[in-house]
């Protein structure tokens, strides 16, 4: 019975990395919530355009690193973060203009702009593998961990060691800024509220003489701050790969509908849940139970409810369950 | 002179997309060796033709190889991935028997398949790996591992290779989970590798996709200091990736002695990465379809065809990256050779690279060569 | 319905995909210049003819003004254009023919938004809330327009509706019909309108809240704005009128005193139900 | 005819039907009435299988039917028209009524596929019988017009007619007066008389309008706040403390000072 | 009248497209490019039953069109000797078992009453019920898999002719379908589009990871042909004779002769299913669908069962695509599980509806056909815009090479160009709805 290794090992394998992985799924559901509470559909495109927002940042880090600029042991992506988010913003607006913008004036169904953001989004995967390739791309610099595995096995005495990464700590840290900001800009501030008017009824809006291309284009600027912020967590975190956040659009997509679409508290509940399910359903408990149970009975197994191969299906199929007896979402979204 | 087209056919998007450039550039780099010398038939020039598969779509990579052959292409290099190889080679190549050299489809199956001598291969199946995979384990004085493969056939047969070798030699396999190419997160492949143990992790899968994380991954939670490394993952950016944990981690990939390589390195420069996975062979394969032409006097698929054996093989003169117009001079002249190229090409049975093997380690973040097998 | 392909959606339900609720309906457009119109009703709308999108015209030479302190009433059949008119006035919809003049400027070329900054305040027959909103947002939102400090306006509005200061936090969404039309009204009255225009305030409610509002609407033409009100409860809507107009198939039909019209006996007999 | 007993609709801690007990008659056209928000549409909803009461008993002449969900009432004869109407826009009249009875042959896949000539004698008769309720209804000319460009109060005739091309026993009307012209709003009230008269429909007819319900109804049932509060004849109705209270109110209190 | 002219010479516009490339790119290409087009043309029409008549947006098709494939396998194979005996009666028990856990389950949800004692009957049921089912399972399936991992190592199939593989495939998705339908298409809000896409992801999984089932990873190659092989055609003098005759030489007669053959099956099986929909469309049956598409409560309410009929065609609509997901397996004559990607086979099949035409089956043809060419052919026009394009650079030049390189994903944007321009100057598709 050794209940501090089996917490620290649990902490290590399931906790850390599934809070880091829930941070950046929330933030980019937070963005497909706040496109579908507010300008009314699914954007496919959104993992594509957090892959631009990371490309262009890891651009600018190139040149900030060519210049021998840096941040220390904080990764030099950060400060190039600005731009990258300016290049996303530019190129969200100049989408609008050029696509969204005129189903916005026909009027069309929402289901229309669905459809229009798949075109949107193959091309933005054609332009992103254009100017960056398909490759990988490493740009994370700066000191690694904030605790090693190494580290703490030396400063603790256990057998088990507990890893946090730089960029893990750095993704909770700036998923909770940007959230709280997101909340505050939302509930307090005047173009916060005319923001969710607008998504509340946008005739009356109109009616009140809100500038509804000023929210649309605002919203965007927040979306494509959202994406760049957590594509370049993510690239920072795991790695940069344009068919990598290509994928990532299905948990995200699934993060902001178990959570309630157009919510977004739930948008950030939802990416939780499924970084949890698909980490810890998966999970191989020999360890854990090596280190609880007395020795003769430690199990030989693995434990392992579902092999990982399931792991994807598996946080689907927890999806599904939570709409069975939820059919809005945890928190009741636009959807009603 | 004559114009003579070969096809590649690799996969330039979908998932093996970042490999398949230099793969392309390998073999084009033999063709324009072949065509700038003049050597091939009385001074044919041979020119490549792209076309892509997609590595997963075999409706894209059929129609792309209907293309090349409606192209008039002499021969195929590709494809790339073992699924969309075995598609092409039934579905287009047997039809219109037209041969394929695939630099890179390494699956077991592919052995044993219907082929009408029409299917070579300049990597050695997966199921030689295994062996050589359990040799080295077992030379390193390591009993139990645990493995981890990325889930396609590749990675499933390679992994089999390896565990049935393995525990018939008396090791132990504690898991062998797959993992997903280009998932987001391989927290949970990782937790539950770790909660299974063993001394090292051995990862069959690509070094610069699900490889390349769960090696981050397990070595920033500390679940594994040493890995095992197979073929796909070996490449100078996994240690220039990883950086010094991966010290002392091992494993082996295809190649015989490095001047082979070496040549290609210095000859592809700044071009592309020779050293990329499969690109050597690539090279190779572009070679043997020239050779094979040169020593049959003609590009048709059913003269040459019997002839890749012949210059793939003893006996004759050994044939390097570079010298390519030396051995198809060699050829024309009625002697012999037994290409090596850069993969040092040796080819058995159905048709396949035999499979030596050279035992890598990685010392001060290079990939070193310890040992041939 | 109106002709356009875009507004195709194959009555897909799944709200996973797309989100129609608070959808706009009203067609964009682009301002044009304003000119002064000379001497006339504070606001009116003047030979109106025009229809939606592409499609036939549904009112014909339509005229409707109003002065401040006044209250006028439109009436008629379902169909006849009544809503449509006041959309018109509005700069909802484009007119083939006639103008809108406000406060002696010529505002036909505006568009709607443009129209709330000069001072007009609507309240549409539906959906006249942002149920997500708590009141206090409601009417926050309705002086989303003003610059300047509009707490007096907002003590105003909750002198005039009580009810609305006690559930002042709560989600507007909430409340019963007759707080949300007092909500509804209250919002329009933030802007601090020149013209209040009200569509079918009384819809659906009950006899004793419908009273309430007429009351409310009486104190606020008190006020000195000019108020323009859609109606079905015409009876009751003619009694407090100073001015009555009875459209048919978007055409005038009767105009008159609201005294005068409820006198009227073909008018009693056609539109009022006898 | 119906019976509904103690039926409770709870939306979270809010009690929009709050123990609501009443009998309709056969043969009857019954008003119900109530401030709003009483849950008179709520109790709608539960009856017609909408929405399940969270407790409580609905049956049809003796049969539980609580909880049932619409298209099985249907083909019990309960049918229900729509406070706001409903009608199928892209489809004709015509199709909008020829679509309604229920167990139609081609209604089934196999059939549009093997059975064609069956079909086709059956069209034929159904477009004769919706021709004629088109005609009963005055609105023989809009037959081929799409239902999506008629006017409101038409809309509200077709979905009264939809009513007609089955034999409904008990057909529920949700305040067909809101925003219709009370001049339409007679014609209306002359049609719901006559099918009451000619064909025995039993009506249920939810209303504000005082003018409308003393016409047809009788008798009255007045709702608040989740419950019954009185049931009556319209006079007795009107004459209840409660009511006047709760619903009808005393008139304006600016009657006086209204311009002249 | 403008609007059969406007069909037709869309239709004829997609047949030009497709002579051309025989002329200049070979017959084999054309045809090969045909019986794609065909195949994709009928999971068009699956999916505009779907979205087009009944307004379900299912975004699981690739799901669907797996299990098209597997069907393919277990009727077509040969029984691997052994296997059964092996294991693969212990396997079938398992599943059994498992679905008897779940039955329960449900049956306990159902029939005790709300509260803590049902909370727990059901996890104890549902834990007994997999510890059961894995002890019965794991050992079967290692005993299967042991069986010549290599080549076998799975249960193999029937050994029936590939033809009944076909609605085979139909009927599995089918079933799948009609789980997700339950679950799904009954909920108040409709979520339909998540579970399809959970659905998805979960068939390709169990097909990607059930080794005993189809191989998973390791594929399964060689699945029997509905059509000759070109080897014993080439080998048979009376072909050759007459390929002969036509002027062909034998490996291109009769590589032509297998895809004709497939070309004249697939247009039967598009056939049918066109004149089935259709005939379907016109019927009282399709007047009940669109009445439910344009207001499903009013629907409801005049006794239409909307839930069910939802059911109806969300389980046509998949089997359709089941359907052709056998038909391209058998085209491939082999099951590849990593080729199932959402993007070629769930958006792209979207894109094919939508340019097509939602709603109108001819469209839904016609966008199967044209997107799929398009699909393949844009790739060649990529290179040789960039070509065209970089001409003017000098040879040795960083960019010239850069956008050579990146000509490969041109692919995608061109389609996205071509997506958005359709949506811009014909909304509701090439062929709308009437
Ligand atoms: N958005 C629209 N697009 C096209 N036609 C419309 C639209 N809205 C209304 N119409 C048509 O315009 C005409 C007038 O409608 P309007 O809403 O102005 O009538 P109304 O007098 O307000 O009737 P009601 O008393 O029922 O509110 C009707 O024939 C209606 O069908
Ligand atoms: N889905 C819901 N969720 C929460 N509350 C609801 C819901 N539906 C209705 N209510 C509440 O239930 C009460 C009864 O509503 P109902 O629609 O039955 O009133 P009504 O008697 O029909 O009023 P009206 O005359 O205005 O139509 C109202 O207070 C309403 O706010
Ligand atoms: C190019 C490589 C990724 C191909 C791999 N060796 C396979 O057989 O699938
Ligand atoms: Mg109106
Ligand atoms: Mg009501």
């Amino acid at each position: 019975m050794d209940l501090l290794n089996a917490l620290v090992a649990l902490a290590n394998f399931v906790i850390v990395p599934a809070v880091a992985y829930g941070s950046q799924l929330a933030l980019g559901a937070l963005g497909v919530t706040l496109i579908y509470g507010i300008l009314r559909f699914s954007n496919f495109a959104h993992g594509d355009t957090m892959a631009f927002g990371a490309m262009v940042t890891i651009l600018a880090t190139w040149g900030l690193q060519a210049q021998g600029i840096s941040l220390g042991v904080l990764p030099t992506a950060l400060l190039a973060l600005p731009v990258g988010i300016l290049g996303t913003m530019i190129l969200m607006l100049l989408v609008d203009r050029a696509v969204y913008r005129f189903y916005r004036q026909q009027k069309a169904k929402p289901v229309i702009l669905v459809i229009v953001s798949l075109g949107v989004m193959f091309m933005m995967n054609g332009i992103v593998r254009f100017v960056i390739g398909p490759d990988d791309q490493n740009f994370a610099d700066g000191g690694r961990f904030l605790v090693s595995a190494r580290e703490f096995r030396a400063w603790s005495g256990l057998d088990e060691g507990l890893a946090i990464r730089t960029s893990q700590g750095l993704t909770v840290l700036t998923t909770v800024i940007c959230v709280a900001l997101l909340f505050w800009f939302l509930e307090r501030t005047r173009t916060g509220k005319s923001m969710r008017a607008y998504s509340d009824n946008e005739d009356l809006a109109l009616l009140s003489g809100i500038n509804p291309e000023r929210v649309v284009m605002v919203t965007w600027m927040i979306v494509a701050a959202l994406t760049t912020v957590a594509g370049v967590l993510y690239g920072l975190d795991k790695s940069f790969k344009p068919f990598t956040y290509f994928l990532l659009l299905l948990p995200m997509f699934a993060s902001a509908v178990v959570g309630g679409l157009g919510s977004p508290l739930g948008a950030i509940a939802g990416g939780f849940i499924v970084a949890f399910s698909e980490v810890t359903v998966t999970y191989a408990w020999k360890k854990v139970l090596g280190y609880l149970m007395p020795d003769p009975l430690a199990p030989s197994g693995l434990v392992q409810l579902l092999s990982t191969d399931y792991k994807f299906a598996v946080s689907f199929g927890i999806l599904v369950i939570v709409l069975l007896f939820k059919p809005t979402g945890l928190f009741k979204g636009k959807a009603v | 002179a004559q114009e003579v087209k070969l096809g590649i056919l690799v996969g330039f998007t979908g998932p093996i997309e970042s490999l398949a450039e230099p793969m392309a550039k390998g073999a084009e780099l033999a063709i324009k060796e072949v065509s700038d010398s003049g050597a091939l038939l009385d001074g044919a020039t041979v020119t490549p033709v792209r076309a892509d598969t997609g590595c997963i779509d075999n409706g894209l990579a059929t129609s792309n190889a209907e293309r090349l052959i409606a192209d008039g292409v002499a021969g195929i290099i590709g494809g790339d991935c073992s699924g969309v190889t075995g598609a092409v080679l039934q579905n287009v190549a047997i039809p219109n028997g037209m041969v394929m050299i695939s630099p890179s489809a390494t699956s077991p199956g592919l052995s044993t398949v219907e082929d009408n001598d029409l299917f070579f291969r300049t990597a050695p199946s997966d199921a030689r790996e295994g062996q050589v995979m359990t040799e080295v384990l077992q030379d390193r004085g390591i009993e139990s591992i645990a493995l981890t493969y990325t889930n396609n056939d590749y990675g499933k047969g390679l992994a089999d290779a390896i565990k049935t070798n393995f525990e018939a030699a008396g090791g132990e396999v504690t898991i062998s989970a797959a993992h997903e190419d280009g998932k987001a997160d391989y927290s949970a492949e990782v937790g539950a590798l770790a909660s299974a143990g063993g001394d090292i992790l051995v990862v069959a899968g690509y070094l610069d996709q699900g490889g390349l994380g769960i090696i981050r991954a397990a070595l920033d939670s500390g679940a594994f200091d040493t890995f095992g490394l197979p073929g796909g993952m070996i490449g100078d950016s996994l240690p220039a990736n990883v950086g010094p944990d991966l010290n002392g981690s091992f494993g082996q990939i295809a190649g015989s002695g490095g001047e082979g390589i070496e040549k290609l390195t210095a000859m592809a420069g700044d071009a592309f990465d020779a050293t990329s996975p499969y690109t050597p062979e690539s090279y190779d394969a572009a070679a043997l379809f020239m050779f094979a032409m040169q020593a049959a006097g003609s590009t048709d698929p059913a003269e040459y065809g019997p002839k890749i054996l012949e210059v793939a093989n003893a006996p004759g003169e050994q044939i390097f990256p570079g010298e390519l117009a030396k051995g198809l001079e060699i050829l024309k002249s009625g002697g012999e050779i037994d290409y090596v190229g850069a993969s040092a090409v040796e080819l058995i049975g159905p048709g396949e690279s035999a499979g030596s093997y050279r035992e890598i380690e990685v010392q001060d973040g290079k990939n070193v060569t310890v040992k041939f097998r | 319905m109106s002709g356009n392909p875009y507004h195709e959606d194959r009555g897909n339900k799944d709200r996973s995909i797309t989100n129609a609720q608070g959808a706009g309906t009203i067609p964009w457009r682009k301002s044009g210049a304003t000119f002064p119109a000379g001497e006339g009703p504070f606001l009116i709308g003047e030979g109106m003819t025009g229809g939606y999108g592409r499609g036939p015209d549904i009112l014909h030479d339509c005229t409707i003004a109003v002065n401040p302190g006044e209250i006028a009433v439109i009436v008629g059949p379902n169909g006849a254009g009544k809503s449509t008119a006041m959309k018109a006035v509005f700069g909802m919809l484009d007119l083939r023919a006639g103008h809108v003049r406000l406060d002696g400027e010529d505002i036909s070329a505006l568009s709607p938004q443009d129209r709330v900054a000069r001072g007009m305040g609507f309240v549409p027959q539906t959906s006249n809330i942002f149920t997500s909103l708590t009141v206090e947002e409601n009417l926050e939102m309705g002086a989303f327009t003003r610059r300047d400090d509009f707490r007096p306006t907002m003590a105003q509005v909750y002198d005039l509706f009580p009810i609305l200061k006690e559930k002042r936090r709560q989600a507007a969404g909430e409340l019963s019909g007759g707080q949300r039309q007092q909500v509804a009204v209250g919002r329009a009255l933030m802007t601090r309108p020149k013209v209040l225009m009200l569509d079918e305030p009384t819809a659906g409610v009950s006899p004793i809240v419908m009273d309430e509002l007429f009351d409310r609407i009486i104190e606020v033409s008190r006020t000195g704005i000019p108020i323009l009100m859609v109606e079905q409860n015409a009876r009751q809507a003619l009694e407090i009128a100073d001015k009555g107009y009875v459209l048919v198939q978007g055409r005038n039909a009767h105009t008159g005193t609201g005294k005068d019209l409820l006198a009227d006996d073909e008018v009693r007999r056609s539109f009022l139900g006898g | 005819m119906i019976v509904v007993e103690d039926v409770h609709k709870h939306f979270g801690g809010f009690h929009a039907v709050d123990g609501a007990t009443l009998k309709i008659a056969e043969g009857s056209i019954t008003g119900l009435i109530g401030p709003n928000g009483a849950g008179k549409t709520t109790l709608f909803n539960v009856i017609a299988g909408v929405l399940e009461p969270t407790s409580g008993r609905v049956t049809m002449a003796g049969e539980d039917i609580t909880g049932l969900p619409p298209h099985t009432l249907f083909h019990k004869g309960l049918l229900r028209t729509f406070q706001i109407a409903h009608e199928f826009a892209s489809m004709t009249c015509r199709e909008n009524l020829m679509m309604v009875p229920g167990g139609q042959s081609g209604e089934s896949l196999w059939n549009t596929w093997f059975g064609r000539r069956r079909i086709a004698d059956e069209e034929r008769a159904l477009r004769a019988k919706a021709d004629e309720v088109l005609e009963f209804l005055t609105i023989e000319h809009l037959a081929d017009h799409k239902a999506g460009q008629v006017s409101g109060g038409q809309k509200k005739l077709l979905e009264l007619g939809r009513t007609m091309m089955v034999d409904a026993r008990i057909v529920f009307l949700d305040e067909v007066g809101a925003g219709v012209n009370r001049t339409l709003l007679n014609t209306i009230g002359d049609a719901i008389l006559r099918l009451n008269r000619e064909r025995g429909y039993t009506f249920v007819v939810i209303e504000h309008d005082m003018d409308f319900i003393g016409r047809l109804c009788d008798p009255v049932i007045c709702m608040a706040e989740g419950k019954v509060l009185a049931e009556g004849t319209l006079a007795q109705i009107k004459a209840n403390e409660q009511v006047i209270e709760a619903y009808l109110g005393t008139g304006l209190k600016h009657r006086d000072k209204v311009p002249s | 009248m403008t609007d059969t002219l406007r069909t037709t010479g869309l239709f004829v516009l997609v047949g030009v497209l497709i002579l051309i490339t025989g002329f200049t790119q070979g017959w084999n290409t054309a045809l090969l490019i045909l019986n794609m087009g065909l195949v994709s043309a009928i999971m068009s029409i699956g999916v505009n039953l779907q979205w087009g008549f009944a307004g379900l947006f299912n975004v699981g098709i690739m799901g669907f069109v797996a299990l098209g494939g597997l069907a393919s396998v277990l009727v077509s194979m040969q029984p691997t000797p052994g296997a059964w005996s092996a294991g693969g009666w212990r396997i079938l028990l398992a599943l059994l078992i498992g679905v008897l856990t779940i039955v329960g389950a449900v049956l306990i949800m159902t029939r005790m009453a709300r509260g803590r004692a049902r909370v727990l009957a059901v996890i104890a049921l549902l834990v007994a019920g997999f510890f059961l089912y894995r002890a019965v399972f794991d050992p079967a399936v290692a005993a299967v898999e042991a069986i010549n991992p290599a080549l076998l190592g799975y249960l193999g199939g029937l050994g029936l002719p590939v033809i009944v593989a076909w609605p085979v495939g139909g009927l599995l998705a089918a079933g799948a379908a009609w789980i997700i339908g339950k679950t799904a298409l009954g909920l108040r809000s409709d979520y339909l589009a998540i579970a399809t896409l959970g659905i998805a992801e979960i068939i390709i999984a169990v097909l990607k990871n059930e080794d005993w089932l189809s191989r998973g990873v390791k594929n399964v190659v060689g699945i029997p042909r509905p059509v000759p092989y070109e080897i014993d055609l080439q080998n048979n003098p009376g072909f050759i004779e007459r390929a002969a005759s036509f002027g062909l030489d034998p490996v291109e007669g009769s590589t032509l002769y297998v895809k004709i053959a497939y070309a004249l099956l697939f247009l039967a099986v598009l056939l049918i299913l066109l004149w089935m929909a259709q005939m379907a469309l016109q019927s009282p049956w399709g007047r009940m669908m669109r009445a439910i598409r344009d207001n499903e409560v009013a629907a409801e309410a005049m006794g239409k069962d909307v839930t069910r009929r939802h059911l109806q065609i969300f389980v046509l609509g998949s089997a359709v695509c089941g359907l052709a997901g056998a038909m391209l397996t058998t085209l491939d004559s082999q099951l590849v599980p990593t080729t199932y990607q959402p993007l070629r086979f769930t958006f792209l099949i979207w894109v094919m509806v939508i340019v097509g035409g939602s709603g109108n089956n001819f469209g839904a043809v016609l966008g199967g056909m044209l997107i799929w060419y398009l699909w393949v052919q844009v790739e060649p026009v990529g290179i040789w815009l960039m070509q065209l394009l970089t001409a003017g650079m000098a040879d040795g030049s960083w960019l010239k090479a850069h956008l050579m390189d990146s000509a490969a994903h041109m692919r995608l944007f061109t389609m996205g160009l071509v997506l958005l321009l359709v949506l811009r100057f014909s909304p509701r598709g090439l062929i709308p709805e009437k």
